[in-house]
């Protein structure tokens, strides 16, 4: 059989699904061995039509779906990336359509402007499973299987409370955000405002800067440090962005700088065990997030049902478990150039 | 007279390599892919949905390229366009006046363009870039970056969602403003001035023929169809965002370049222009039906392109 | 009404504050055709360029018929019956011959208002015809030769049907059998009551064809004459400004060369591309070699092959008995060729670059000081030919596009001069030049064959290559047919009937 | 001799404009963001740091359009730089092979580029398009898309990261490749030569320019030059990544024109296209400064290109 790892933390859930519903856990999914085997002789095939698929989090993904479908004997046929433009992830799953997939894992672009495409592959007789986020209108066990979601508001609320314990509670912080309608991205930056604002209310959040393309994040963060010179602490909403606050601080000689983002991207995870400005991060764990949808996949072209909303709880990542959390998140030894940070 | 100077009829590479081009690609996917339904009417209809808005800048952007001028707002345009129909339909203001806001939009822009390039002499590549910018920041503060849905089914069906029988509304749109693009650029006036301007604006302004004039028109004309270009997004996604059109210029000039028309004016062809667009419909399509990664897309997909064109240059 | 048709009154235009043209007077009577004479960067083209709103005056005033106009483009002139052939050509050359004749005057049919292409490929036909120009309409100007060109400029400006036609140096490029033609023509359209301006600055066309003469000198009128009331003499005065001595007569050269081995020989030489057909000839140190011809007879493909611009071809080319190879052009430049192209704007020059770009172009190499290019190297050797060729330009940075026709001309000539070679290849090195410096370039080329240096020219203008020529050799169809002596050629007369042949 | 030569130079508004558009927005921005820093000597710096590597595109770019070419593939060929030179030093192989494989990952495509348009005759414009994607498919493919990490710290300090004093080293980066480029355009035989082919490629050709070859030699500078940005990009960084220099190529086009090279060819100067970057560079930095949003900022920035041409024109 197959089953989603019990490493998982066990933190609290904070995201909540499309539709409001609380989430369950991603650990109670998995596929007993008679029901592996009625999947493997059905010769199925799936089609993964991501929006991006040029990060950490994408890879994590599609390897993950990759190896577990194998394991299913479910050939994928296509996998596509919309770098980020609703047309072409229309386009996408149009032309996907053509290779006549049983199911198709994707997240959606745009909830809206990409519903109608989907809808066409709900009136093929395809089934779906979600990522993160379900087109509009879209109803549970109807149209789609289920969604698996990280709890990005959890890392957001994660991404807060390592950069307050840096500041000892207090200081003066800036946010890089993107400046986009995307569903992920816009959860992670409420939960971080939130957070400090709730709870920590000797930290001021005295710069909000936003980007559209991640290569602007440099020029932000210069622009930041440059009216706040005396800034403690940047939080940049995922790594990319991060590596761009890091290249800003570095040669203003900001080593003092405290950043905290979210994804344990290569870059971002070295600069933290180097006990570089990185103090700390959230991660989604997108391996296992891409086994629970295979898996839910599987239980779909069984027709059985799921719940409707799975999510992947929140990691927190510091220098101190760097290490395991890497294993974590990604199913495989952290790279050398890491690890030797250690020795 | 002995001097005998008859019609060696050159066949300019330009004029005819995109259809060789073409069959090449278009043949070679459908024997290897041909098992994965490459060739169902279903695939050939996306194909023709998936290019018909890329062809109807595209047909804008030959007469601009004929003029010798670029527009690297069009994509821009589409996005302002399908939101600010959108926001009309969602008001319930009615087709009609979707339809006049949509093409008044891009009109709007294209005007603009066409002045800073033709009267106050800006060379359109800076005018338009500083316009893609503009533009696309006003689609997005528009409605804050948000989605705006469209629930008139009338108005989806026939501006992009619809289909007649097997055949896609998009490829009547496509083929509408085809026929009306070639006669336009081959049997008026203004299309014979086009090209005489790219050709050689001098010899066209000595000639009497007026140039600025003329350029101020074929930038209009790109900014309406890129309007109508956004109006058939907005229809076929049900929907208006900031995000519509990112990257097409390029698509659209490379359909246009790929099809024939010179990059410097004064030589164009619609039909290319169209063939040039299904050309990279297809590739696209193929290469995605083909169940690559997407790095080897990236890599075949521009490969495909430089030797589909020196391979019909060879002939 | 008036016997004038037009009347332009106190004239005044400058460029960059340079005047060039000043209080000029200018009368076109009903019917006649009245030459514009004058030396390169005169005026002349400026003065009808005012007249068909392409520039706009600075002073003065124009009546048409006695009522006061203001001609702000050229479709208000077109709207007073004036239609101009350019120096510079109007001509597309993307488009085809047919689509830029009717430029901007497209037949439509009927209904549809669209282009009739069909009428205006027949209408094209017949045009040609009149003019005896066996040429497609479909076939794109940029496959033409200049002459060709020309030709179809000139059936342009007829087509429109225009009482007042204006022609700026039409039969530069033309040799002696269009020139004819184009007179026939003239001779039609005054039966017609058309007024002629005509400009050029062939003397002997003048005084074929023209009724009055008005000479313009440094962008002033000197004076409007009777043609029948003046000598040639007289009217190159008034040109030049002084009596010029040398005219176009042949002296027989003093230092005569040896004849015994040839420096350049040119064997059963062919090209795929072109017509050029087993083409054989001699050339000797010191000599000067005329090349004459009909137009299309494969002149300039003789010398462009030899110059290597031509990779499809067949036979030898021997220097100094040896055999070599040119593989293009800077392997020719390499061996001591230089070759002076015909086509001024599309081979000769590039009109965006100024004139001292454009002379140093051939020898940048030689403006070097410690590998890189000297700017004062290049401004000396520039301001020594704008000097040596009489260049008329405000500056050495002026744009050579803006420079008048016959001073684009002389920056060519003073480019390839530049690169000092031993075998001069020149085709049609004079036109559009002025009277007075056509004299100083058949003396320049005397003296280059006197220095020992080799010389091949091609020129329509028979009197400028009798003028000139040790040895005249005649082409036809892409053969060399004939090859005269020429103190074996009597007259002109006699040339003209050996090129009919 | 009637008229005498003076050396009058003669301000051209290609030659001009983009120095007083760039003192128009320069002075307006050190007025308004005063208070905010905008004149602070981090803040010059960081000016110029995101600024230089653009400049080092730029200055290859020129060549190339002075040549009357495109390359749309300087942005993909950063990236691959970057990612080579990053997985060499990762290997531990030291500054000296990072060099080398970084600049001939550069000029390799550059080669691949000029025999295509120089050898098989298609418009650079579809080749360094149908490169683009391939090299950026490439550099996802290398490292299946993830970053690498450079530890480095004397490359990381030589290479973009590092300062002199207050001087950033990319300073120093730009004005070295702009005083190379500076001199091979305007004191060298291939620099006159690129104008020349693209002023009039065939009266260059007759007139000895191996009009080829140049075409040739141009699109390997330009990959070269790319080759060189990724290194710096890379440096600036501390690593590599497929992403790097996504639609670069629009910013260093518009650099480039904006500076006053003729997008037809012919015409160029390389202080123009410095100026050019810095001007684009000082727009982006401002807006950010001035605290605007992102549409805001896009907004802006388009029309104070367009505005500061027009403006720089009408004087
Ligand atoms: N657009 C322009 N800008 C600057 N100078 C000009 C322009 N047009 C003409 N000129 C200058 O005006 C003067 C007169 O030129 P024009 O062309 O009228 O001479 P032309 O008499 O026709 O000579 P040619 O016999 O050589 O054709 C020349 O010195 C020329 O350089
Ligand atoms: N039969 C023909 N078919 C096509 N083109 C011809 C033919 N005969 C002559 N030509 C034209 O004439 C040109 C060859 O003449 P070339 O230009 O060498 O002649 P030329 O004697 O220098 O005459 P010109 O006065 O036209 O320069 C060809 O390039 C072509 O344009
Ligand atoms: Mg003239
Ligand atoms: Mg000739």
């Amino acid at each position: 059989g197959i089953s989603v790892t019990d490493e998982l933390p066990d933190r609290e859930i904070y995201s909540n699904g499309p539709r409001g519903n609380k989430a369950t856990s991603a650990k109670t999914l998995s596929l007993s061995e008679d029901e592996l085997k009625e999947i493997k002789s059905g010769n199925y095939k799936a089609a993964i039509v991501m929006h991006y698929a040029g990060n950490d989090w994408s890879r994590a993904q599609i390897n993950a779906l990759r190896e577990t479908f194998s394991k299913m004997n479910i050939e994928v046929v296509a996998v596509t990336d919309a770098q980020f433009s609703v047309e072409k992830q229309t386009s996408d799953i149009e032309t996907v359509m053509a290779r006549q997939p049983d199911v198709i894992i994707s997240i959606p672009v745009d909830p809206t402007a990409t519903a109608n495409a989907f809808r066409l592959a709900v009136n093929a007789g395809i089934k779906l499973v979600f990522m993160d986020n379900v087109p509009a209108g879209f109803t549970p066990g109807e149209d789609y299987a289920s969604v698996v979601s990280a709890d990005n508001y959890g890392n957001g609320v994660v991404a807060a409370e390592i950069m307050a314990e840096e500041l000892n509670g207090k200081g003066t912080v800036g946010i890089v955000y993107h400046d986009a309608d995307f569903f992920v991205t816009a959860q992670r930056y409420e939960a971080f405002k939130t957070t400090i604002i709730e709870n920590y209310p000797n930290i001021e959040i005295v710069e909000e800067g936003g980007f559209n393309n991640p290569s602007e994040a440099s020029n932000v963060a210069s622009s930041m440090l440059t009216r706040n010179p005396t800034l403690d602490g940047i939080f940049a909403v995922w790594d990319v962005p991060a590596e761009g606050v890091l290249s800003a601080a570095r040669p203003m000689g900001r080593s003092d700088l405290k950043i905290t983002t979210i994804d344990l991207g290569e870059n971002v995870a070295l600069d933290m065990a180097r006990g570089g400005m990185i103090k700390g991060l959230g991660a989604q764990i997108p391996y296992w997030q891409g086994v629970s949808e295979a898996i839910i996949a599987g239980k779909a072209l069984l027709e059985k049902d799921v719940e409707p909303y799975y999510a992947v709880p929140a990691l927190r990542v510091t220098r101190e478990n760097l290490l395991e959390s890497w294993k974590t998140v990604y199913n495989s030894e952290a790279p050398e150039n890491i690890k030797n940070q250690y020795e | 007279m002995q001097s005998k100077i008859k019609g060696r009829f050159r066949f300019d590479w330009q004029q005819n390599i995109v259809f060789i081009a073409f069959a090449f690609v278009f043949i070679f996917f459908a024997i290897t892919l041909y098992k994965d339904g490459f060739l169902s009417v279903f695939n050939i209809a996306n194909i023709f949905r998936q290019t018909a808005i890329i062809s109807v800048m595209a047909i804008g952007m030959t007469f601009v390229i004929s003029a010798g001028e670029i527009d690297l707002s069009v994509g821009s345009i589409t996005a302002l366009s399908a939101l600010s129909t959108a926001l009309v339909l969602d008001a319930g203001l009615g087709i009609i006046i979707a339809l006049i806001v949509g093409l008044a939009t891009g009109m709007f822009f294209g005007v603009v363009n066409g002045f800073f390039v033709s009267q106050i002499g800006i060379p359109s590549f800076l005018v338009t870039l500083g316009m893609m910018g503009t533009i696309r920041g006003t689609a997005m503060w528009l409605t804050d970056t948000k989605p705006i849905p469209i629930l008139n089914d009338t108005y989806n069906f026939w501006f992009g969602s619809g289909n007649i029988g097997l055949i896609p509304i998009l490829f009547f749109w496509m083929i509408l403003i085809g026929l009306i693009g070639y006669v336009v650029y081959n049997k008026t006036t203004f299309g014979r001035h086009t090209l005489a301007v790219g050709g050689n604006e001098k010899a066209a302004k000595y000639t009497g023929v007026k140039t600025s004039l003329i350029k101020f028109k074929v930038m209009a004309l790109s900014g309406l169809m890129a309007g109508l270009a956004g109006m058939l997004y907005a229809g076929r996604m049900q929907s208006g965002r900031y995000t519509f059109g990112e990257g097409d210029e390029l698509s659209v000039i490379a359909a246009v370049i790929l099809g024939g028309t010179s990059l410097f004016g004064g030589m164009g062809t619609i039909i290319g222009t169209l063939v040039g667009a299904l050309l990279m419909g297809v590739i696209n399509n193929g290469l995605i039906i083909a169940g690559l990664d997407v790095s080897q897309q990236m890599i075949i997909r521009g490969l495909i392109i430089i030797l589909a064109v020196a391979l019909g240059k060879k002939k | 009404m008036s016997e004038n048709i037009i009347e332009m009154k106190n004239i005044g235009k400058s460029f960059n504050k340079t005047k060039v043209l000043n209080d000029v007077n200018f009368n076109l009577k009903n019917g006649e055709v009245h030459a514009l004479v004058g030396g390169n960067g005169a005026g002349k083209s400026t003065l009808m360029k005012i007249l068909t709103g392409v520039y706009t005056k600075e002073e003065g005033k124009i009546y048409i018929e006695g009522s006061l106009v203001d001609i702000k483009n050229l479709n208000d002139a077109e709207n007073y019956g004036i239609s101009i052939i350019f120096q510079e050509l109007s001509l597309v050359p993307t488009l085809s011959v047919a689509e830029n004749i009717f430029l901007n005057n497209e037949p439509k049919k009927n209904k549809s208002k669209l282009i009739n292409d069909k009428k205006m490929i027949e209408e094209t036909k017949k045009l040609l015809n009149d003019l005896e120009l066996e040429i497609d309409p479909k076939i794109r100007i940029s496959e033409l030769s200049v002459g060709y060109a020309q030709m179809i400029e000139i059936a342009k400006a007829v087509s429109k049907d225009a009482k007042i036609l204006i022609m700026d140096e039409p039969t530069a490029a033309l040799s002696e059998n269009e020139t004819t033609l184009l007179f026939d023509f003239i001779d039609k359209l005054k039966e017609k009551n058309v007024s002629i301006i005509y400009i050029s600055h062939r003397m002997e066309e003048i005084f074929k064809i023209t009724d009055r003469i008005t000479i313009l000198r440094n962008g002033k009128k000197i004076t409007t004459v009777k043609t029948s009331q003046i000598d040639m003499d007289k009217l190159i005065e008034y040109i030049v400004g002084k009596n010029l001595e040398e005219k176009f007569e042949w002296k027989p050269r003093k230092n005569s060369f040896k004849k015994d081995k040839p420096v350049l020989e040119v064997k059963n030489f062919s090209s795929f591309k072109s017509n050029l057909n087993d083409v054989n000839f001699k050339l000797f140190k010191g000599e000067i070699l005329g090349v004459a011809g009909l137009m299309g007879s494969g002149r300039s493909e003789m010398v462009e092959t030899i110059f290597g611009l031509d990779d499809k071809k067949t036979g030898q080319i021997l220097l100094d008995g040896k055999e070599i190879s040119i593989k293009n052009a800077e392997d020719a430049m390499d061996k001591g060729f230089a070759l002076i192209p015909e086509d001024r704007r599309e081979e000769g020059l590039i009109l965006d670059h100024s004139v001292k770009e454009n002379i140093l172009l051939t020898v940048f190499d030689e403006t070097k000081s410690r590998l890189l290019i000297n700017n004062n190297i290049g401004k000396d050797i520039t301001n020594n030919y704008i000097d040596k060729l009489n260049i008329v330009t405000d500056s050495m940075h002026k744009k050579v596009s803006l420079l008048s026709g016959g001073n684009q001309q002389k920056v060519v000539l003073a480019k390839w001069l530049a690169t000092e070679p031993r075998i001069y290849l020149l085709d049609e090195p004079t036109i559009g030049v002025d009277i007075g410096a056509k004299t100083e370039i058949m003396e320049i080329i005397r003296e280059i064959a006197n220095s020992g240096k080799s010389v091949l020219v091609i020129s329509s203008e028979l009197r400028e290559l009798m003028a000139v020529s040790d040895r005249i050799l005649i082409m036809s169809e892409g053969k060399v047919v004939d090859s005269f002596e020429r103190s074996e050629i009597r007259s002109e007369e006699d040339l003209q009937h050996a090129i009919q042949n």
